[in-house]
């Protein structure tokens, strides 16, 4: 018997998902973003990497609408995307995690995870007062999706917990879960492995590898642990004070002297 | 001038007088919310309790006599003595000063870390205690408040005005009262002392830095509950002023621990962090719901001071969501 | 201790997410209920009636709708006085322009007029938070009972200012007016407070529930996973004030037949309800029942306690009244901030733990 | 078609029959019971049948089984018994090297096995194991990017396939060879003595014991059984195939080892079979839970587990106790027995059983006192589990209880225990010699194990194993394991190792329980970062000789085994661990290898050293291994002097 080498990520093609086209966006006299353009292919894990203020948050948040640039545009499977609102933008099938875990604290994390079918549950507030019939059942089948997504966590366990109560590695885990459940098309990850140890980091990494082979989920993620993205990344933006200075495999960028100079030469976080 | 004018510019003074009034209400609210971040319900009470306790003491009332007559079968109604105002004014201060110790001790240290939500929930809880409280210690009975400060018209106002209207019209001078004369005084004194204490003083410098980032000043070692005890007083004192100038106004009642409400839409049109909102929004809502009732008012049945406030507070904030003089909110993701 | 749960599995997300996932509880909440249909009704009287039940369910419906609206979906109210007092006129209105429609649906209709004048006072919710929030809703507090107190037509220009409820019954049942009996106003209550906490329940425990409590938690956070929060928030208006308008006109109608807007709707009705929600637990279907049943009971039994038993002044016991209703909320809330809800689950779980600590 | 009642798979088909849509399996996956009728699992089977026709596996074939237990593993044992291949379920938590022996002993041409963990495993030792055709997978994650030309998953097994005419004619006929001798299930013994062997069962033997089993107890339909120990292991087989086929109760796998608790809560099985490891660690935990009760609670418990002591046992086997005691205890079923049944998940037992070691008096009385009726039964491997079983109404904590039908049992006279019945194996494979040595040709089988037939119940009692109880230098008996298990009934010793053959007196090498000394340092301040460090405290050693004393008092009380008590001991710098060896998976010590691993230890102890610097292999959990040393104290014990009169 023999193992045949195992792909890392499961780029398809080169058909682009998301097009970020010059891209400005401005905080009264700050400018945030200067025209910045990169692509993200269907399949592939892209990474937005930088030190701390180079704007990776905000390219995060005006690709799901958190913010809107003053120029530029965002395609989106080939169109154009008009101004929207965040929750649009949900229903369009991004779906994204935060950096600093913002999971509804008051709700367990199996609730928390049901959240994120949100935008495929369709049935009207009657039929919800009512329950027994279409909408006990639309809440099953999503709950079905829902378990899946636990059992591929590994997060069984916690299932109804008060996510308040649970250390930070597995508040983590819950958010991507709730993101997961979204069966995005494009999944967003702000620092998904902020402030964790390294074994939580390599299970993190674990988990963002295996849902980008088993689901074929394109993920965007933005980290400065430059060590983890270049390991699980196809492509690798490089930003530093709001414009872009690096793009390409993460071996183009480790070899690029812009990159080293701005970046990798500074700093070691 | 024509006369119509001039009664707008009466009614405009006498709204800013009012407006004087809520805004020292407002003042409390905004001192307690600065340095601990708690929206205090109970403000207004605070302010009926302090006029009740300064009745009381100023007439020599027995506290609880009510209670102990329904439990003893006694008549026992008044001490022998009545107290000068100067006295009874410093011993009141004294009581609102235990009474912000008794809220460190048994509210707030047990609520630290909890949601705002929680702690306003906690002032409400205080203020349907106070009110309870206040009213078994003294009674439920309307007190005439009188610490010494002049009353009525002001006649020299009066003849001063009276001139100004134009030929023919029929105009007898402006009212204005004395008494709110002297609040606005008052009130004016109250802010720059508080200024001059928040400037100046070590406990001042204090509560400012408290106000300004909780953690750090903890860290520098200010002692939070000493901060509290401190704001509470000086809240307290602050309603001290507040239900003296509404007591003599209008009679030492439940109703006056409405006027914190009134308070509210001030604060929201102000903002609950800035002592300038504090004051400029009384003054527009003093002024404006006067004006309102003066205007519109008969034409659909008065009375619309109840609710003309809250209206103007809402419709502004629907436009300006961050108030008067707040930053604009950037949400941070 | 009394929970025996072993082989109490379950194989389906039905019975794993049903409201009562422990048979004894669920034989429990059978038993209340037909205690309720069964008992209570043959020996209930009009002290009973007036002093406890009818008002026990009534503010349970307020409290299910503040609950729905504040413990739910996170925006704090202080106008369920006002909203109450557009379920009552709205009933009055229909009871006195539509003699022939059926005093059900009166109340039903009165809920809608309710929904619909909460949403319009919701729509600031989209701008304003917090604090700010729950000031602005004074404005509706304040306006609406001017309002009704003022324009005549809303009392239909009676001298007295006053509304009266006329007579109307339900089938054979006198629900209203003074000769009904307590019997067929409190399960003509019963009625009311069972379908719409079923449907609280129902609402609340699905999607549109969730929604709510995403935007109580972290608005941001659920924009992101597509929740409009202008939908979110003026649904969770609606439904609350669709709540508290069948409560208000249940109040007018059933309870007490004759209101005087400034006196029934005031500001002080707006607390008793957020103290029955914040004493019961927000976010909380029990609670809300609880938090009701506390706030009713407590003066009744005071009153008992003070005036029958030690013969004091009704003032005097008023004051107590105030200091021990304030002395509770704040001894709940440092104890329990959750409130009762909580402390029965705590108990609860100390039960189904028995003998363990833990 | 084969005989009905022949084969395990005709017994399926049968249950399919009679029960229909009846709860055959249930399996705590995604959050609910999910759960398979008779007839879904026995569709199941035939399909999964299909496709292991389809795979070219032949009859006689043996078919490796390696994972937890998960009710479509159960199911591939089925299909495999089905086209005439013979099931070999294997231990999942063994490392891959571990795996090599088994596999390449029976040239196991294919293995179902449950995930990827499993799949790397033998993907890592594919070269050892040239026989191994193919493996198929029950999950799937992680393997999509693997190699999929001699991968299957069990589902696409189980899928339609154009080729079924074909494939079933092949089915029924092969159906038709099997009957009550066909081979069933080949089982490897944890081999508490050097190398497992592998044990051949043939139909007869499952399904005669499962039957006798059945018939003791009154098992039926409505039965309920947690399945969680290791699939390898006889009792398991036992009970789901043997039992549990026959009975058509209903076979119920936990989600994982981590929430086999809280699953045997939901479950509440009325079937129960548990180790004496699992109700002595459930006893501790009870134990410590009710210290950090509060003081009402503790009354409470301390009072009513009294009132048990004195009368629950009688209650339970339906015994005349009087009236007021009867209400004690019923008050004491509300408040303590009811709620900790509840708790542990047995208040729906109505058969329980432990074996394999001795269960401490204390613990196993705790038990039936609450009511549960937990009982002691003896079994092996080569039995198919039943040899002797307790009775209702006649429990005794020292004994195994009497013969279940069809059993017969004698004592030779060196003192071994052999016994004749139709669960007797077939033959262990390969070895004819052993097999020969074990089973005589009329077909008794010696169990190697010392006992005796009690006089007054007629019960059997088993002392030791036949080959370890020796002789002293002196000439007394030395019975190891009877003291080893003495000592570990404390809940403080994890282990203890007993050695003495030939010398003068007895030393021990103990290993604490990390769990409940761990728990008493912390209630007397006593700091320790790890196993090794707690383990060298001198307090601890204080305390373990404490107990040891109180062995040894117990041990004088006994003419005979009065020899054995223990002079010096010392407690181990490393706890004993199936990943090196020193005991088996099922956690019997491996007395031999222990004994020469740790000879320096030995040596010190019979030297009379006060202390001795050691140096350890260990294995970690990833395959790794390293080497710890310590400096080990080593304690003596006054020996206490045989007394007559303590009886």
């Amino acid at each position: 018997m023999s193992k045949a080498s195992i792909s890392i990520g499961g780029v398809t093609g080169k058909v682009p998902v998301m097009e970020i086209k010059n891209i400005v966006l401005r905080f009264g006299g700050v400018v945030a973003i200067q025209d910045i353009s990169f692509d993200i292919y269907e399949g592939e894990i892209r990474a937005i990497i930088g030190p701390n203020g180079a704007g990776k948050s905000s390219m995060l948040n005006v690709i799901n609408g958190f913010y809107h640039p003053q120029e530029g545009e965002v395609w989106f499977r080939g169109r154009k995307r008009a101004a929207m609102k965040p929750y649009q933008i949900a229903h369009q099938g991004i779906a994204r995690t935060f950096q600093n875990i913002a999971l509804f604290k008051g709700m367990s994390a199996l609730d928390n995870i049901m959240t994120g079918r949100f935008t495929h549950m369709k049935k009207g507030v009657f039929s919800q007062m009512i329950w027994k019939g279409s909408a006990e059942r639309e809440e099953y089948e999503n709950r079905e999706i829902v378990e899946r997504v636990i059992d591929f966590l590994e997060i069984q366990h916690i299932r109804k917990t008060p996510v308040g109560a649970l250390p930070y590695g597995l508040q983590k885990r819950v958010e991507l879960g709730r993101a997961l459940a979204a069966e995005p098309q494009l999944l967003l990850l702000d620092e998904p492995m902020a402030g964790m140890n390294v074994e939580e980091k390599e299970d993190m990494s674990r988990y963002i590898l295996d849902v980008n082979s088993e689901f074929g989920t394109t993920v965007a993620l933005i980290e400065h642990d430059m060590g983890v993205v270049m390991d699980i990344s196809d492509r690798v933006v490089v930003m530093d004070y709001g414009k872009k200075i690096g793009d390409g495999s993460p071996d183009e960028v480790r070899n690029d002297q812009a990159v080293i100079d701005a970046y990798l030469g500074v700093s070691d976080n | 001038m024509s006369a119509d004018f001039l009664y707008t510019i009466e009614v405009i003074l006498n709204g800013l007088m009012a407006g004087v009034l809520y805004a020292l209400v407002a003042l409390g609210f905004v001192l307690i919310f600065k340095a601990s971040g708690i929206f205090n319900y109970a403000q207004g009470v605070m302010a009926l309790f302090a006029a009740l306790t300064l009745v009381g003491l100023q007439e020599g009332r027995v506290p609880f006599a009510h209670l102990i007559n329904a439990t003893f079968g006694t008549h026992v109604h008044n001490f022998d003595w009545t107290l000068p105002a100067v006295a009874a004014i410093a011993l009141t201060v004294v009581v609102m000063v235990l009474f912000a110790i008794c809220v460190e001790k048994l509210i707030l240290k047990h609520l630290v870390n909890q949601e705002p939500i929680i702690l306003f929930m906690a002032t409400i809880g205080l203020a349907y205690f106070m009110e309870g409280f206040g009213d078994l210690m003294w009674g439920s009975d309307v007190k005439k408040l009188n610490v010494g400060i002049p009353q009525g018209g002001s006649l020299w106002f009066e003849d001063l005005t009276i001139g100004w209207a134009a030929e023919g019209e029929k105009f007898y001078g402006m009212y204005i009262d004395i008494l709110d004369v002297w609040a606005a005084v008052i009130a004016l004194v109250l802010v720059l002392v508080l200024t001059i204490f928040s400037q100046y003083t070590k406990s001042g410098r204090a509560l400012r830095a408290v106000a300004d980032d909780h953690q750090a000043a903890l860290s520098v070692g200010i002692s939070l509950r000493m901060i509290w005890v401190l704001v509470w007083s000086i809240s307290g004192f602050v309603a001290l002023v507040a239900g003296m100038m509404w007591g003599a106004k209008s009679g030492v009642q439940f109703s006056l621990s409405l006027i914190a409400l009134k308070a509210l839409p001030v604060l929201m049109l102000g903002g609950f962090t800035s002592i300038p909102g504090a004051i400029v929004g009384g003054l527009i809502i003093g002024a404006g719901e006067k004006l309102f009732e003066f205007f519109i008012g008969p034409l659909i049945g008065g009375a619309t001071e109840n609710w003309f406030a809250y209206v103007l507070a809402l419709l502004f904030l629907v436009f300006r969501p961050q108030g008067l003089f707040g930053e604009k909110i950037i949400e941070r993701v | 201790m009394l929970y025996r749960e072993v082989g109490e599995y379950k194989t389906s997300y039905a019975e794993d997410s049903q409201t009562f996932p422990i048979k004894f509880d669920r034989y429990r909440y059978f038993f209340v209920l037909l205690v309720g249909i069964l008992f209570v009704p043959f020996v209930i009287n009009d002290y009973w009636a007036g002093a406890v039940f009818l008002p026990f369910l009534i503010y349970a419906i307020a409290s299910l709708g503040l609950n729905i609206l504040t413990g739910y979906c996170g925006q704090v109210s202080l106008g369920t006085g006002g909203f109450m007092a557009v379920g009552a006129y709205a009933a009055y209105k229909l009871m006195t322009a539509f003699p022939d429609l059926n005093i059900f649906f009166v109340v039903i209709i009165s809920g809608f007029v309710t929904a619909a004048v909460g949403t319009m006072f919701g729509l600031p919710s989209l701008r304003i938070k917090g604090f700010y929030l729950a000031v602005a809703t004074l404005a509706a507090q304040f306006f609406l009972v001017w309002l009704f107190n003022k324009v005549g037509w809303f009392y239909n220009y009676s001298a007295s200012g006053q509304i009266t409820a006329p007579a109307r019954s339900l089938g054979d049942f006198l629900i209203t007016g003074p000769d009904a009996t307590p019997a067929a106003q409190y399960l003509f209550c019963f009625l009311f407070v069972f379908i719409l906490a079923w449907i609280a329940r129902n609402l609340t425990r699905g999607k549109i529930g969730r929604s709510w409590m995403a935007i109580r938690d972290m608005d941001i956070a659920a924009e992101i996973i597509g929740v409009n929060p202008l939908i979110a928030k003026l649904s969770a208006f609606a439904i609350s004030s669709f709540y508290v308008g069948v409560a208000g006109a249940l109040f007018f109608t059933v309870y007490l037949g004759a209101v005087e807007v400034t006196e029934a709707f005031n500001i002080q009705k707006s607390f008793i309800v957020l103290f029955m929600i914040i004493i019961g637990g927000l976010g909380s279907i029990f609670g809300s029942f609880a938090g009701a049943a506390f706030m009713v009971l407590m003066p009744v039994v005071l009153k008992n306690l003070l005036v029958t038993q030690l013969g004091w002044a009704t003032d005097i016991a008023a004051h107590f009244e105030f200091i021990i209703i304030g002395g509770l909320i704040v001894f709940f809330l440092i104890v329990e901030p959750h409130g009762l809800a909580q402390l029965w689950n705590l108990l609860k779980q100390k039960l189904r733990l028995w003998p363990f600590p833990y | 078609m084969a005989n009905v009642m022949e084969t395990l798979p005709a017994l399926l088909e049968k249950n399919s029959k009679i029960y229909g849509n009846k709860p055959a399996f249930r399996e705590k996956a995604f959050g609910i019971w999910q759960t398979w009728s008779w007839k879904q699992v026995h569709e199941e089977v035939d399909r999964l049948s299909l496709g292991f026709l389809e795979l070219g596996i032949k009859e006689g074939d043996h078919v490796s089984i390696i994972g937890r237990n998960r009710p479509q593993l159960y199911w591939s044992i089925l299909a495999a018994q089905n086209v005439g291949a013979i099931p070999t379920p294997m231990y999942q938590d063994a490392v891959a090297q571990e795996m090599v022996f088994p596999l390449s002993h029976c040239s196991a041409k294919f293995a179902v096995v449950e995930d990827q963990e499993q799949v790397d495993k033998l993907i890592e030792i594919s070269d050892q194991i040239p026989d191994l055709k193919g493996i198929a997978y029950l999950d799937a994650r992680g393997l999509r990017n693997y190699d999929h030309k001699n991968l299957h998953s069990l589902k696409e097994l189980a899928a339609l396939n154009s080729k079924e005419e074909v494939l079933r004619t092949e089915l029924i006929k092969r159906q038709k060879n099997q009957n009550l001798d066909t081979k069933c299930v080949l089982l490897y013994t944890s081999g508490t003595t050097g190398r497992s062997k592998g044990v051949v069962l043939c139909n007869k033997n499952v399904l005669e014991s499962g039957k006798a089993g059945i018939e003791f107890d009154n098992i039926n339909q409505d039965f309920s059984l947690i399945c969680y120990l290791p699939m390898a292991w006889v009792g398991d087989f036992a009970f789901t195939m043997g039992l549990g086929l026959q009975s058509g109760m209903c076979l119920c796998c936990p989600e994982s080892a981590e929430t086999l608790h809280e699953d045997l809560r939901e479950i509440g099985p009325s079937y129960f079979f548990g180790p004496p490891r699992f109700f002595e660690a459930l006893l501790t935990s009870v134990n410590l839970k009710i210290d950090d009760a509060g003081s009402v609670k503790k009354f409470l418990y301390r009072y009513f587990m009294g009132v048990a002591k004195k009368n629950g046992e009688k209650i339970l086997e339906k015994k005349s106790v009087g009236l007021i005691n009867r209400v004690m205890y019923l008050l004491g079923d509300i408040f303590i027995y009811g709620p900790l049944k509840n708790r542990m998940g047995l208040s729906k037992t109505k058969v329980g059983y432990t074996a394999g070691e001795a269960i401490g008096p204390e613990i196993f009385r705790f038990y039936r006192s609450l009511g549960i009726n937990l009982k002691q039964l003896y079994g092996q491997t080569e039995a198919c589990v039943f040899v002797t079983c307790q009775p209702d109404g006649e429990v005794y904590s020292e004994t195994v209880g009497v013969p279940v039908p069809g059993v017969e049992l004698k004592v030779s006279d060196s003192g071994e225990v052999f016994y004749r019945s139709p669960g007797a194996f077939l033959e262990y494979f390969k070895d004819i010699a052993n097999t020969n040595k074990t089973k005589d040709k009329t077909g008794w089988v010696a169990t190697g194990d010392a006992g005796f037939i009690e006089e007054e119940t007629g019960h059997l009692r088993i002392i030791d194993r036949a080959k370890d109880v020796g002789k002293m230098k002196q000439g007394s008996l030395f019975a190891p394991k009877y003291v080893e298990n003495k000592l570990k009934f404390y809940p403080n010793i994890l282990e203890a190792v007993l050695f003495g053959a030939g010398k003068e007196y007895c030393v021990a090498l103990i290993n604490i329980d990390l769990t409940a000394v761990g728990n008493w340092a912390e209630k007397n301040n006593i700091s320790y970062a790890s196993y090794q460090e707690l383990a060298g405290n001198s307090e601890v050693y204080n305390m373990i000789s404490d107990h040891i004393r109180e062995v040894n008092e117990s041990l004088a009380a006994d003419k005979s085994l009065s020899g054995c008590q223990i002079k010096r001991f010392l407690v181990l710098h490393k706890e004993l661990d199936p990943d090196d060896g020193e005991i088996t998976r099922t956690r019997k010590v491996r007395r031999n290898l222990v004994s020469e691993k740790y000879s320096d230890l030995i040596l010190a102890l019979y030297k009379g050293a006060k202390e001795v610097f050691t140096e350890t292999e260990v294995t970690y959990e990833d395959g790794r291994k390293g080497k710890i040393s310590a400096t080990v104290k080593i304690q003596d014990i006054q020996e206490t002097v045989y007394q007559n009169e303590v009886a």
